[in-house]
């Protein structure tokens, strides 16, 4: 029989104020095996652990069951704070009576009554506890980086400066992400690529940091110290190795109606193409949905001007294995295509236009060479409109747009504004909002003065349509201040979409087995105190694939992630779940159930001997658990049907004992 | 007749990674749902034996449900896909025997779903409150 | 000798049942006899047997001793015994008759089961003698008649009519509660009925079986015979034979934790199984072979050698009919008696 | 037929290809088989038998007989060698240590449908075309095969072999169109407190003798939870409508995707209880939702729980409710 000691924790009034909890230790304490119980105020606090290791200590106790708050919370806690008293820590079992209990019942009788259950339930568990102790893997010390914006270089660049090894997997042909496509930046309006593109180059030279441009993560297995990832270099048609970036292909190159994607499709550019001048790798590839000679088997200019033969039409995707002991994820967003809201025309109007697309339109390395021009006629306009929260902050159910705040969209738009009439001081400037959000180091400052000092007009309220006639958008808007619908004859219109987390992520994150939440970013292990990991062991989250961010903030988070990561690399030793499958031999059957359901491969065989009837041996086929490399799922033990696969502290009869101590009537 | 102080038993699987914390955040929300809803939590919705399900119901549950991460993203990997197989033959064999469909249940709920855990025990609540006692795979022995 | 006319029998069933309990053999869904309590419009099986024996009656496949209640740290003991009705079996064949003795034989010596024991106490036998026995029945060979069934009531069923016979007083009381239906019985009917019965069991290929070589003293003879080995190559380790048996009286005390308390039941056990008479140091049989060669030597050997040459078996036939391998105690009288090889 | 796997056997045992031969061997009255292992020439000439009483499953005595080493002879009818594979795919029997005589079966007879036909007292039975001549002490009677096939063996789903090292008697086809589903759709398209209604009806005969579970070839467990103290749900009894249902459910549960529909479990129940619809069910549900599968086709298939779609059906279209 264990002694066991119940605590209660009040957690404040958190608790304390829907949970009667003299009852529920009263109650608890009249249990069999329970030998003290007690309540406390806070029992995460060091004097709460105190009374706890003295109650260990004093009572002699050999299980330990909390009610308090979730396990996700402080079930650590209160382990080692059982382990400093020589107690082992999964002697220890928590009782979620606030998030399950206090926090969603009103009722003190009954959310009294419901905290006692789970007090029992949780008693019964410990009943059939055992110490367990925790095995150790090794750490592969190398990072692996999804994606190469300004989080993933930043991730990377602080990775490599600790002296870890770091690739970069970048899907496109260079480096450098959305903020290589960003004209100036807010609040100080330096140009954005003055301040990027140092970096990208110090990640070209880093010789820790390996970049798999145009590359693609195909597979993930393994787990946290040893992941096993397999890339898919996408064939580029062009040695990588021999390319000097010369560019005399690319200016070669007789197929010239390509979309250019990096100006937003603004403009177009070859077959052949490095995306950018100051590209990592500075390196063309060939866009094999255009190239002629790809698809008729005609041309072949670029090999012929080629003065150092890289390139190479028969090029194949290769995949490389590689191993490491941390991912981060860093995959970015992109801005939603507004195509959705044709009342606001940008799918008719060539006029109408996305912020991103305005960046490229006011860059000096954009399709009008930094000039104002408007896309359909190029002329300067004369009136510019901009509409906020296109497919922001709607309702959850308008299935068009998302839930969320953008977070940037305020400050850039007030950036464009200034900017344009900074630039244009004879150009009108419309912002139609419906609320200014601008909670940053000197945001307010910036917004005010687009209104104070550059007179930019804003507007609270919503546009509701936009039509072109005779090249005149006419916009048709309320303000909800005055009550009026106006009605602006625009030149150009601007709509600040949404961010959007990339299409990609979704596919990683199942390949990581990180969560995500219902917009496909990625969750984090705790909103407020571990906001740069994800659940998964070993996955890091840099940048706005975790939520919207701004520059600074992706840049915060992607060194915060870095640190994470180095303070994993830095172990060579990392302590194993000792939540694991086992196998009981002399149940096993051989059978390879387990086998096939486990993810890990952790499960092998062997041929055992074992004591048959009356003196006689036999051997039999029986399972082994890798405890390394197992992670305590707990597939194969509903696959065993003999019960010889049970789960370490999660076992099927810990499980039954908490069924039952639940519906005991 | 029903006794009108009837309060259904309801046991809910859920699995540490998405549907617990789907359930913390239902708390951290404040997003109520029946106190008769008690949760045991399971590394994975694939640690959930068929045998936990019956024996639920033998010791007096009248509602047993199971909630995990959604199909394709298990913290480990393919767990929920064995999960679903497994329930998807356990209810068609309840529902075989004559056990009422309505007893067993499984949902998908992420960690940041905590809406839909609340909405859905409340449903389900309401559901086996309305399906009265459990008596098809009861154990009369368990009952007081 | 009293006499109820066929016609009559359901009013002869209703007459009884408003007293006590009525029980009789009843066909279920899949055409097979079985015990059932008697109700308005329940037709008797014409099978010869049930599947399941008569012993149930007396001896239930589980059975509530008692429960440990729980409060916190506290521990009550409640008796559970069910309460005791009476109740009368009808149809009850000269095989389980004789079973009852050999279950007597075990249950009331001392010390007596008391469970067991007011069962016996409220319960009234009435046998019915066979008339067409089967090709699996061997009960002659037990010096048992099948044509005169032991019981508290013996009954006959002649042409239109059923012969009835108190052997006892419980069955005197019976037959009396329900005079008013019965006439004076006739006795030459019955001689009748035997004599085809009897005839039709000397023709039956079982009916020169013999137990020579068996019974009283012969363990030392029979416990190392190599054959016990291939006899039991293909048990399955099943209770089958067990399980139908009139005259297995194996049981094992077992506790069910219902969360509140501990309810201590017993329910019947076989020697087949593995985990029969598990102890702390592990089994006493070990493998399928000395488990199938107890069975055997207990009914054959180690239960004539002190019940007075009585053996253990009443050769109703079912284990031979029920045995999922068909391997039964005929096979083994045969292979390990004298006789018959 | 019996004849010529008698002499087959003999010259195996003679030529050492096997030591041992699994086969039936006669009882009392021509029905009672027993399976049998014969060592020598003399033990097959005397005991060995092969009719339309042959219907044990010999497939799993090989689980006990391949621990015991050398090499066995076993002759297996086309059902049995779907057991066989299964076996094999579990690791539970050595290939190589066997020696597969496949045999043609076309169909086993139910003794207790020839007595359910009033015929008693029987003491030989004769098999005469497509009919057999029973003997018995009240004189001849002759039944046509077909009126006495076992219940398994008239939705029998495969008259061919899926594995042997050779064959006596004609090679068979799989029967598509068995209808071997007919019954579990007609409890299907019952109303569930019909359902309800027969199942208990059914299972409360069960008088837990384990003879189901004993004889099934995917029952092969070094121990069954039900019988280990330690598991927690042991259960030597049935000792209410609970323990009645949750051992059949958890045994169908754990021969799901693995249960070749043999039919032994209801050859063997004394109570005959209809067990193969519990299987049944589950290997229809199995076809429907994820595909035909046929456990002991091919020992090299994944089986379906040990596999899975990303699209796969969800529970509450199946079962349970999903709002």
């Amino acid at each position: 029989m264990q002694r066991i000691g119940v605590f209660i924790c009040h957690c404040g009034t958190n608790i304390a104020a829907t949970v009667d909890v003299k009852a529920v230790a009263e109650a608890l304490g009249r249990e069999p095996g329970v030998v003290f119980s007690t309540d406390y105020q806070y029992m995460c606090s060091e004097s709460g652990q105190t009374l706890m290791r003295d109650a260990i200590r004093e009572h002699k106790l050999s299980g330990v069951v909390v009610c308090s708050c979730s396990p996700r919370m402080h079930e650590a806690t209160f382990r080692k704070a059982a382990e400093k008293e020589g107690l082992n820590p999964y002697m220890v079992e928590i009782a979620n009576i606030r998030e399950q209990v206090s926090w969603i019942h009103k009722d003190v009788a009954e959310a009294t009554e419901k905290a006692i259950i789970l007090g029992r339930a949780a008693i019964a568990k410990v009943h059939l506890n055992k110490p367990l102790t925790a095995g150790e893997s090794p750490v592969t010390k190398r990072a692996l980086v999804i994606g190469g914006g300004i989080a993933g270089i930043q991730t990377a660049l602080d990775i490599a400066e600790a002296g870890f090894e770091v690739d970069i997997v970048e899907k496109e042909p260079t480096i450098g992400g959305k903020m290589a496509q960003i004209d100036k930046t807010f609040p100080t309006l330096d140009c954005a690529a003055c301040i990027l593109t140092p970096k990208m180059v110090d990640v070209a030279q880093n010789d820790k940091i390996k970049i798999f441009s145009y590359s693609e993560v195909e597979s993930v297995k393994g787990f946290v110290g040893n992941f096993k990832v397999a890339i898919r270099k996408k064939a580029r048609f062009v040695d990588e190795d021999k390319c000097t970036g010369c560019g005399i292909c690319t200016e070669k190159c007789p197929q010239k109606k390509v979309p250019n994607e990096f100006n937003m499709g603004l403009d177009t550019r070859r077959a052949i193409y490095i995306p950018f001048a100051q590209a990592v790798p500075k390196v063309a590839t060939i866009d094999a949905n255009y190239c002629t000679m790809m698809k008729t088997g005609k041309c072949g200019v670029c090999q012929k001007v080629c003065g150092v033969g890289a390139i190479d039409y028969k090029q194949q995707d290769v995949i490389v294995e590689r191993e490491y002991g941390a991912i981060v994820a860093a995959t970015g967003f992109n801005p939603m295509k507004p195509t959705q809201y044709d009342e606001l025309g940008y799918s008719t109007c060539e006029d109408v236009v996305t912020s991103l697309e305005l960046e490229r339109l006011m860059n000096a390395a954009g399709p009008t060479a930094g000039t104002l021009l408007r896309p359909s006629d190029k002329k300067h306009p004369h009136t510019v409109v901009f509409v906020q929260c296109v497919g922001s902050r709607c309702d959850a159910e308008n299935e068009k747009g998302k839930p969320y705040c953008s977070k940037i969209c305020c400050m850039y738009t007030a950036k464009h504004a200034m900017l344009i009439r900074e630039k244009y001081p004879d150009t009108e400037v419309y912002v139609f909002y419906i609320d200014v959000r601008t909670p940053g180091k000197n945001f307010d400052e910036f917004y005010r003065r687009a209104v104070e000092q550059y007179g930019v007009h804003y507007v609270k309220g919503q546009v509701g349509k936009v039509v072109e006639d005779n090249g005149v958008l006419k916009v048709q808007a309320s303000d909800l201040l005055s009550g009026e619908q106006l009605h602006i004859d625009a030149d150009l219109v601007v709509l600040a979409t949404a961010v959007e987390p990339d299409k990609s992520a979704r596919s990683i994150a199942t390949m990581l087995t990180a969560s995500m939440d219902t917009n496909d970013f990625f969750t984090e292990a705790h909103a407020k105190l571990r906001p740069v990991e994800s659940p998964t062991a070993g996955i890091f989250l840099s940048g706005v694939c975790q939520g919207p961010k701004d520059i600074p903030e992706t840049v915060s988070q992607a060194s915060a992630a870095a640190a994470k990561v180095i303070g994993l690399l830095a172990k060579d030793k990392l302590t194993c779940n000792p939540c694991v499958a086992e196998s009981d031999e002399l149940l096993c059957n051989g059978c390879s159930s387990c086998e096939k359901v486990c993810p890990y491969g952790a499960i092998t065989y062997a041929d055992k001997e074992f004591r048959g009837p009356n003196r006689t041996t036999l051997i039999r086929r029986v399972a082994s658990v890798n405890p390394a490399v197992c992670q305590g799922c707990g597939a194969c033990t509903v696959a065993c049907p003999s019960g010889a696969m049970d789960l370490k502290g999660f076992s099927n009869r810990q499980i039954m004992a908490e069924v039952d101590a639940i519906c005991k009537m | 007749m029903q006794d009108v102080n009837y309060r259904p038993k309801i046991v809910a699987f859920c699995c540490n990674w998405c549907s617990y914390a789907g359930a913390d955040l239902a708390g951290s929300s404040r997003l109520a749902y029946p106190a008769d809803v008690k949760i045991i939590r399971v590394p994975c919705s694939c640690r959930v034996n068929p045998l936990f399900i019956l024996r639920a119901f033998q010791r007096g549950a009248d509602g047993v449900i199971m909630a995990g991460c959604h199909p394709g993203d298990c913290h480990y990997t393919s767990g929920n896909y064995f999960a679903r197989r497994r329930m998807t033959l356990l209810f068609s064999m309840l529902d075989y025997l004559g056990i009422e469909r309505e007893r067993t249940r499984v949902e998908w709920i992420s960690a940041a779903e905590g809406a839909k855990f609340s909405k859905t025990m409340n449903e389900f609540a309401a559901t086996i409150a309305a399906l009265g006692e459990n008596k098809r795979l009861e154990d009369l022995r368990c009952k007081k | 000798m009293k006499k109820l006319s066929s016609a009559k029998l359901n009013e002869f069933f209703a007459a009884i049942a408003a007293s006590k309990a009525l029980y009789l053999p009843v066909d279920n869904k899949s055409g097979k006899a079985e015990y059932k309590k008697w109700e308005a419009g329940e037709e008797m099986s014409k099978a010869l047997n049930t599947v399941r024996s008569a012993k149930d009656f007396f001896f239930p496949q589980t059975e509530n001793l008692m429960e440990f209640k729980m409060d916190g740290k506290r521990v009550e003991v409640i008796d559970t015994r069910a309460e005791a009705e009476d109740f009368v079996i009808f149809g009850v064949r000269a095989c389980d008759a004789a079973s009852f003795k050999i279950l007597d034989s075990v249950y009331l010596v001392d010390p007596v089961d008391s469970y067991y024991k007011t069962r016996r106490e409220h319960g009234v036998v009435v046998t019915l003698a066979c008339g067409k026995p089967a090709e699996t029945c061997f009960c002659k060979v037990f010096g048992i008649d099948a044509a005169d069934p032991a019981g508290d009531v013996t009954a006959w069923e002649t042409d239109g009519a059923y012969m009835l016979r108190a052997n006892t007083e419980k069955g005197e009381a019976l037959l009396d509660s329900v005079g008013a239906l019965l006439e004076e019985g006739d006795e030459a009917a019955v001689a009748a009925a035997q004599a085809k019965t009897r005839e039709i069991i000397e023709r039956l290929p079982l009916s020169s079986l013999s137990t020579e070589g068996l019974g009283v003293g012969k363990t030392a003879e029979l416990f190392d015979r190599p054959e016990w080995k291939t006899l039991s190559e293909a048990c399955l380790g099943c209770g089958t034979c067990t399980f139908v048996c009139p005259t297995c009286q194996c049981y094992d005390v077992r506790d069910f934790d219902t969360g509140n308390g501990i309810k201590r039941f017993r329910c019947w056990d076989s020697c087949m199984y593995s985990d029969f008479t598990l102890m702390a140091h592990g089994n006493s049989r070990n493998s399928q072979v000395e488990r199938f060669r107890q069975r055997f030597m207990h009914k054959l050997v180690y239960y004539p050698d002190r019940n007075n040459g009585t053996f253990g078996c009443v050769g109703c036939g079912r284990c031979l009919s029920r045995c999922p391998i068909s391997m039964n105690i005929v096979k083994v009288m045969k292979t390990m008696g004298g006789k018959n090889k | 037929m019996q004849e010529m796997m008698k002499k087959r056997a003999i010259e195996l045992l003679a030529n050492g290809t096997c030591d041992r031969v699994l086969g039936w061997t006669n009882g009392d009255f021509a029905y009672d088989q027993t399976p049998a292992l014969f060592r020598t020439e003399q033990e097959l000439e005397e005991g060995f038998v092969y009719n339309g009483f042959s219907a044990a499953n010999l497939s799993k005595y090989l689980v006990k007989e391949c621990r015991a080493g050398g090499k066995i002879l076993v002759f297996l009818k086309p059902c049995d060698t779907y057991s066989f594979n299964q076996l094999v795919a579990e690791h539970r029997i050595k290939r190589e240590m066997i020696y597969v005589i496949g045999v043609a079966c076309d169909g086993k007879a139910d003794v207790e449908k020839l007595k359910e036909q009033g015929i008693d007292g029987i003491t030989a039975i004769k098999e005469e075309g497509d009919t057999y001549v029973v003997s018995t002490i009240y004189g001849d009677k002759t039944v046509k095969k077909e009126d006495v096939l076992a219940e398994r063996c008239v939705n029998c789903k495969s008259r061919k072999h899926m594995v042997y090292d050779e064959l006596i008697g004609e090679a068979g086809d799989v029967i598509a169109d068995c209808g071997r589903f007919d019954m579990v759709e007609k409890l299907e398209a019952m109303t569930p407190d019909e359902r309800y209604e027969f199942w208990r009806g059914v299972l409360s005969r069960c008088i837990r003798c384990n003879a189901c579970r004993n004889v099934c070839p995917a029952c092969t467990c070094e121990q069954c939870i039900f019988d280990n103290p330690k598991s927690g749900v042991a259960q030597k009894a049935a000792a209410n409508s609970f323990e009645e249902n949750m051992f059949h459910i958890i045994r169908a549960f754990h021969v799901a995707g693995r249960c070749t529909d043999c039919g032994e479990c209801s050859r063997v129940c004394p109570e005959n209880i209809p067990l193969h619809l519990l299987n049944r069910k589950f290997i229809k549900d199995v076809n429907t939702f994820y595909g035909t599968y046929q456990a002991g086709e091919d020992p090299a298939a994944k089986p379906p729980l040990g596999r899975y779609e990303k699209n796969d059906i969800e529970p509450g279209e199946a079962g349970g409710v999903k709002a």
